[in-house]
């Protein structure tokens, strides 16, 4: 028995801490703000490619690294504390789900290298979360079929050349392979309240063959499971950086002619979210390695990672923003980029409540 | 114990309402009509509602007041809430400035001053606020040293709405620098354009641009704009601000946000459901308004406290207290109900109000900081309500 | 307009305080604890009875003191703070159910002066809270009928002559007394938490006339309502006198060579509790004041009432005990007893919950 | 990472199960029997215990210890846990004192004392908290002065576990008064037969009688008696502190409470639906489940600490904090799941769960005041944590 992070794992989550800060900042996410969507320099995504950062939870036969899946967790907690976009997240996600569906090894390759950016497409217009509500059914006929319908909060669809579009088959849900470019396809941005991006794709008899058919219900599970853990994760991060800024400060900042941090009022929330911090960083390594030993709490836990990460990292940000005072309501200062994030992602593959019930669902089976 | 309005406030109600009913229309088509320098839009309303006589009511009426009764204060405050009237660009003046000269300020200065608020003549900005002081205000670091007849002031102001445009500015400057730190403060009145005032705008969390910074580099002021005694600017500008963290008109705004809310989640789908069918959703709505209703009564009892004379004092944080909570309840209960949609950006499909959801959580996040934060509020009614012994040194 | 207490209730609040200072006490609960139930001395009852406080509020043609509702609300405040029993609001409550409906005037008369306890049973065992949730239906003749179920949580049965159990007739729910000698009547004391008198009460085939109905659909949800409102006034008393005791001790105890209330992490939660004081007492007189001008939204501000000093109650005391430190764990001191006490009303005649899902039916109604 | 036992470590855990099925069932059944004194019975369990070699697992072999490795400590907490083993009597001898021996005590101390606090021959109380010392427990009054070759141990002790039938006690005294306040502290072993020693019960506010006051007139301890140095006591004391707020035990007991709230809320009806049928308890559960989650695998983490030698430190506060929330939010959903009858004493009709929610519910609110307050966790983290300036002056 060992719980704790690997030597190769710490070095990887300093190294993108250490990257981001040399190469990233909240001005280029004030930037998305102001004119949509957020940019990412293109040298920059090639040299995050180039670090094999995208592939690094994949086999080693795939082409990745072979790191289990939370060095990719711990990657995205060090984007997401630094205010990396969500591509980070979306293509570690797109791989994986790739590589679980068995797609062919040049595309994988296109993926990982970050040649080519892959969409995930699963919320519907109905104002629910999860594979459970999808329902999108397409036509079909011998060879593949028509898919007409649309799809939400597609992140990172400003930037994709490729959707995987989940939809009810016959067989059940299965991932359906669709080119931005393919006739029939229109995409429309909705501007996710951080800047960064989010689509609306809308499909009016879209062809698709049936090699564009990805994956089946089992596997979009674990893809959505893994998603949501990633993004867990950069909300662990965003709280943990948000903590970090807030203790600074509070050590800095006079008034009274005392630091704040010696108020209790401000240390002990500041101790709070420490303890908070430290819970959310149990429950993503406890998620993660349920996922990995493919457990049959697997999917409880990650809800349970979601659900309270999503609570701290709002909780985080605005406590934050408060413990700042004045220059916490500022544009300048990047807690409220942390707070949009925060925010965002809380609502992205389920918000607590959504996830609680997921826990609650596996309290009340009768394996429990 | 009623709350019962007399025939007469009834009466003053139905005046008002008519008098709303075409200006306020008037005032909407002008400022729709687009071609408006909407500031210019803004002082003509706020002209409109002093020749009106909804302005000042509490004011003397030798400074361009009405002399009104509370329940009239009510009446207006309710009414010019509910029709989703603007409130009067003025505001800061009116609600600060103005009781602050009525009080402290020399006969000159309430004849110069006071009814030039009133009409929106001249727009009003506040000085208190500076980079090393903001809870703890009364280590503000701007000077003003006399020469002559003129203090010259130095120094940096922050958090400053309306700094761009206002025409004067009512500043806390320090007099004497070896003082205990309340004892050296005094409280001017600045003209805007005097040489030396530089304003930048601050953009806010939210995207917006309400506040300022002021730089001030030997700015001249002449020594009749000193309010009061010199030295005597503490207690001066602390003796207003109790008057602004009591009243009833936070409270229909909060209403009207709540309303918002409701509407929303009766009209958001989820699943096949509507939101407000969700159990927890119920259980919000309703904690909610329990709370709103809560700081209604509130306000009655402070109001009460008023009609008998009695000065609201520390009480009074009680209320801007939990008014800030609750701002800041309802803004964020707006992403629970929202759901996936919460995170949506205003003009893209499906998103939500428009944005106002979001624009209404930015905003009440703001509310716990400025006026003293909630840290200070309960820092005020741990000690001056409860008589615990304070927490720090000064 | 003006809204706030007249001089006579002020001075009432004043008397009752006063009275329970010199009469009443902690150990006087201890020993509802320790010999179940809390006992009252005969000649403190009578004096309670003689000072007028069961009828303040009815007519002065009913022979009560013609003072408004919130009159036996700050009564009830009075007494919940003072940790005197529930007698008082079971009573009070008793006395405008039988001047609401219409009762012998004889009969009044006794119960205002103390001469027979009156209990009200509502609840049944089927773990709801409400009028809506009643089942009992008696087996009806000519002549009026017999009743046979049970109920449960009866607040002072254990000292009762009479019950007035809500039933459903049918023509809706009323009121049937049943005296608690009648055959067929079975009385198991439940021994709340806090040592108070609550019953069982067992009925098997017990015999009543026609004029032993009383009262109508309306009738009892005015006496829901009403008998609602004095408990939420007796956990605002009791969260008052917790933050009154703690408050003080806060002041004097020292650690750390310092008043412990100079700690914010003691005065900000005493601030905080004094706030929801207040907007409790807010509540309580917006919806003692909405009940008697029978307002549409009356039964709402109850609920609002009750669900905010359930809440109140518990917390006031939970914080009292902790910032008492190891002190507040003894059975010693009264911070236990009030607690006991806000526990056991706050699930009485309604929870949290419950009482919040009223306020949202009214929300959700077409007259809102 | 991973949190697999070795297939060594599971042979353990068979033979322990094995072991337990026979000595557990024996233990019971004596226990049940009546006639046999429940002290006398507890002893005689935790001798079974230590004579199976399932207490001091950690402890060297020269004093009855086993030098079991760190993961066979986790199976047998995990097993006695679940198996609802009582624990051994002589907790705060095992926890606190025989730690606190082995690190500091002398050879002659460790060979007498330690092997008696295991087999349950002596039992121990702990003597630090005061009236005036509780969060603030360097600021202990009770007095011990040097005279020849003992000390005269004057002063009144509060919160002492076991008062009435402990054999021993270990005691904080202050022997120098003019130094620092945490200077002049030191740690003393006393037998609770020493004449001057007055021990009362305490009863709480559960209405137990878990605790005891004790007050010393004049007690003689012998100078041998003294752990450590002279004046050294307060680091020693400190030292066990972090050890005692870690480590997974608390976990299971956590888990079990949560478990009975589960079934609890699946076998009580509320109207025609069962508790948990509602959504809000739904998700009150799961946040419960969620939170115990997080703890277990914090409790991982510590443990994976231990086993590479890092010692706990501060962040052990971070357990213990959360932990006393979450039994304390446990306790409280007993209340919300209970419905109306939560208010129904045990032994009477209606009562859930014979009293035990109830129960549950008073004891959790012992856990953020015994052992160091849930404030003064606070302060820990902040200040040794997160490195924040403390809040306070000694």
């Amino acid at each position: 028995m060992h719980f704790e992070l690997s030597e190769e794992q710490n070095a990887i989550y300093d190294l993108v801490v250490g990257f981001m800060a040399d190469k990233w900042s909240g001005d280029n996410r004030r930037q998305g703000l102001d004119s949509y969507p957020c940019q990412i320099p293109g040298e920059l995504l090639r040299e995050i490619a180039d670090l094999g950062f995208y592939g690094i939870s994949l086999d080693e036969k795939s082409g990745g690294g072979g790191e289990p899946l939370l060095t990719s967790a711990l990657i995205a907690e060090a984007a997401g504390g630094s205010l990396f976009p969500s591509i980070m997240n979306t293509t570690l996600a797109a791989a994986k789900a790739l590589d679980l569906c068995d797609a062919d090894s040049n595309w994988l390759a296109k993926v990982i290298s970050g040649q080519q950016t892959v969409a995930i497409a699963i919320e519907e217009p109905n104002g629910c979360w999860g594979l459970d509500s999808i329902e999108l059914t397409p036509q079909m006929d011998g060879q593949g079929g028509y898919l007409s319908g649309s799809k939400i909060l597609v992140s990172d669809g400003d930037f994709a050349q490729v959707f995987l579009v989940a939809a009810l088959l016959p067989d059940g849900p299965a991932f359906i392979r669709v080119n931005a470019n393919a006739e029939g396809v229109e995409i429309n941005s909705m501007r996710r309240l951080d800047g960064q991006s989010i689509v609306e794709l809308e499909m009016k008899d879209v062809r698709f063959e049936q090699d564009d058919v990805l994956g089946d219900g089992a596997t979009l599970n674990q893809v959505y499971d893994i998603w949501t853990l990633l993004i867990a994760a950069d909300l662990l991060g965003n709280a943990q950086s948000v903590l970090r800024m807030t203790t600074d400060y509070a050590k800095e900042r006079q008034q009274f002619a005392r630091p704040i941090g010696s108020f209790q009022a401000v240390a002990h929330r500041l101790a709070d979210i420490q303890v908070d911090v430290e819970i959310g960083r149990s429950l993503l390594y406890g998620a993660c390695l349920a996922l990995e030993e493919e457990s049959d709490e697997a999917t409880a836990l990650v809800s349970a990672a979601k659900a309270w990460m999503n609570d701290l990292g709002v909780k985080a940000a605005e406590t934050g923003l408060q413990l700042h005072g004045g220059i916490g309501y500022t544009w300048e200062l990047d807690i409220h980029l942390h707070l949009r994030q925060a925010r965002s992602n809380a609502v992205t593959l389920g918000d607590s409540k959504y996830h609680r019930a997921r826990v609650a669902s596996h309290l009340m089976s009768p394996e429990y | 114990m009623d709350l019962k309005f007399s025939p007469q406030d009834e009466q003053y109600r139905e005046r008002l309402r008519a008098w709303l009913d075409v200006n306020l229309k008037q005032h909407q088509a002008v400022s729709k009509a687009g071609d408006v320098d909407p500031v210019q839009a803004a002082r003509d309303w706020q002209k409109t509602l002093c020749e009106g006589g909804y302005l000042g009511l509490s004011w003397p009426r030798e400074y361009g007041g009405q002399e009104a009764s509370l329940t009239q204060q009510v009446v207006v405050s309710e009414e010019l809430a509910r029709s989703g009237a603007p409130a009067p660009i003025n505001t800061i003046g009116i609600s600060i400035l103005g009781p602050t000269l009525i009080q402290h300020g020399s006969e000159e200065q309430k004849q110069r001053y006071l009814p030039k608020i009133l009409n929106g003549e001249e727009l009003w900005c506040q000085g208190f606020s500076e980079p090393g002081a903001g809870s703890d205000l009364a280590s503000l670091q701007t000077r003003a040293i006399e020469d002559g007849d003129h203090f010259v002031v130095n120094g940096q102001k922050v958090w400053t709405s309306l700094g761009m445009i206002a025409d004067w500015c009512f500043l806390l400057v320090r007099t004497n620098p070896d003082a205990l730190k309340r004892e050296g403060i005094s409280y001017l009145l600045c003209n805007m354009k005097t040489p030396g005032i530089t304003v930048r705008p601050l953009r806010n969390a939210g995207g917006g641009s309400h506040f300022c910074e002021m730089f001030f580099d030997d700015v001249r002021i002449p020594r009749e704009n000193l309010v009061g005694e010199l030295n005597g600017g503490w207690r001066i500008a602390r003796s207003t601000l109790d008057n602004e963290r009591s009243g009833l008109s936070g409270v229909i705004s909060i209403e009207n946000n709540l309303d918002r809310l409701l509407n929303l989640s009766t009209s958001l789908n989820r699943g096949k459901e509507r939101a407000i069918d969700s159990d927890s959703v119920q259980q919000q709505l309703a904690q909610l308004w329990i709370e709103k209703e809560g700081l209604k009564y509130l306000g009655f009892r402070n109001l009460s406290d008023q009609i008998a004379n009695r000065p609201p004092g520390p009480a009074a944080s009680v209320g801007k207290l939990f008014a800030s909570r609750l701002r800041q309840k309802i803004g964020k209960a707006g992403f629970d109900i929202a759901g996936p949609l919460a995170q949506v950006g205003k003009k893209s499909p499906h998103s939500i109000a428009r944005g106002r959801l979001q624009a209404m959580y930015f905003d009440s996040l703001g509310y716990s900081i400025g006026g003293g934060t909630s840290e200070i509020m309960q820092n005020i009614i741990a000690e001056k309500v409860l008589g615990l012994p304070r927490s720090y040194e000064d």
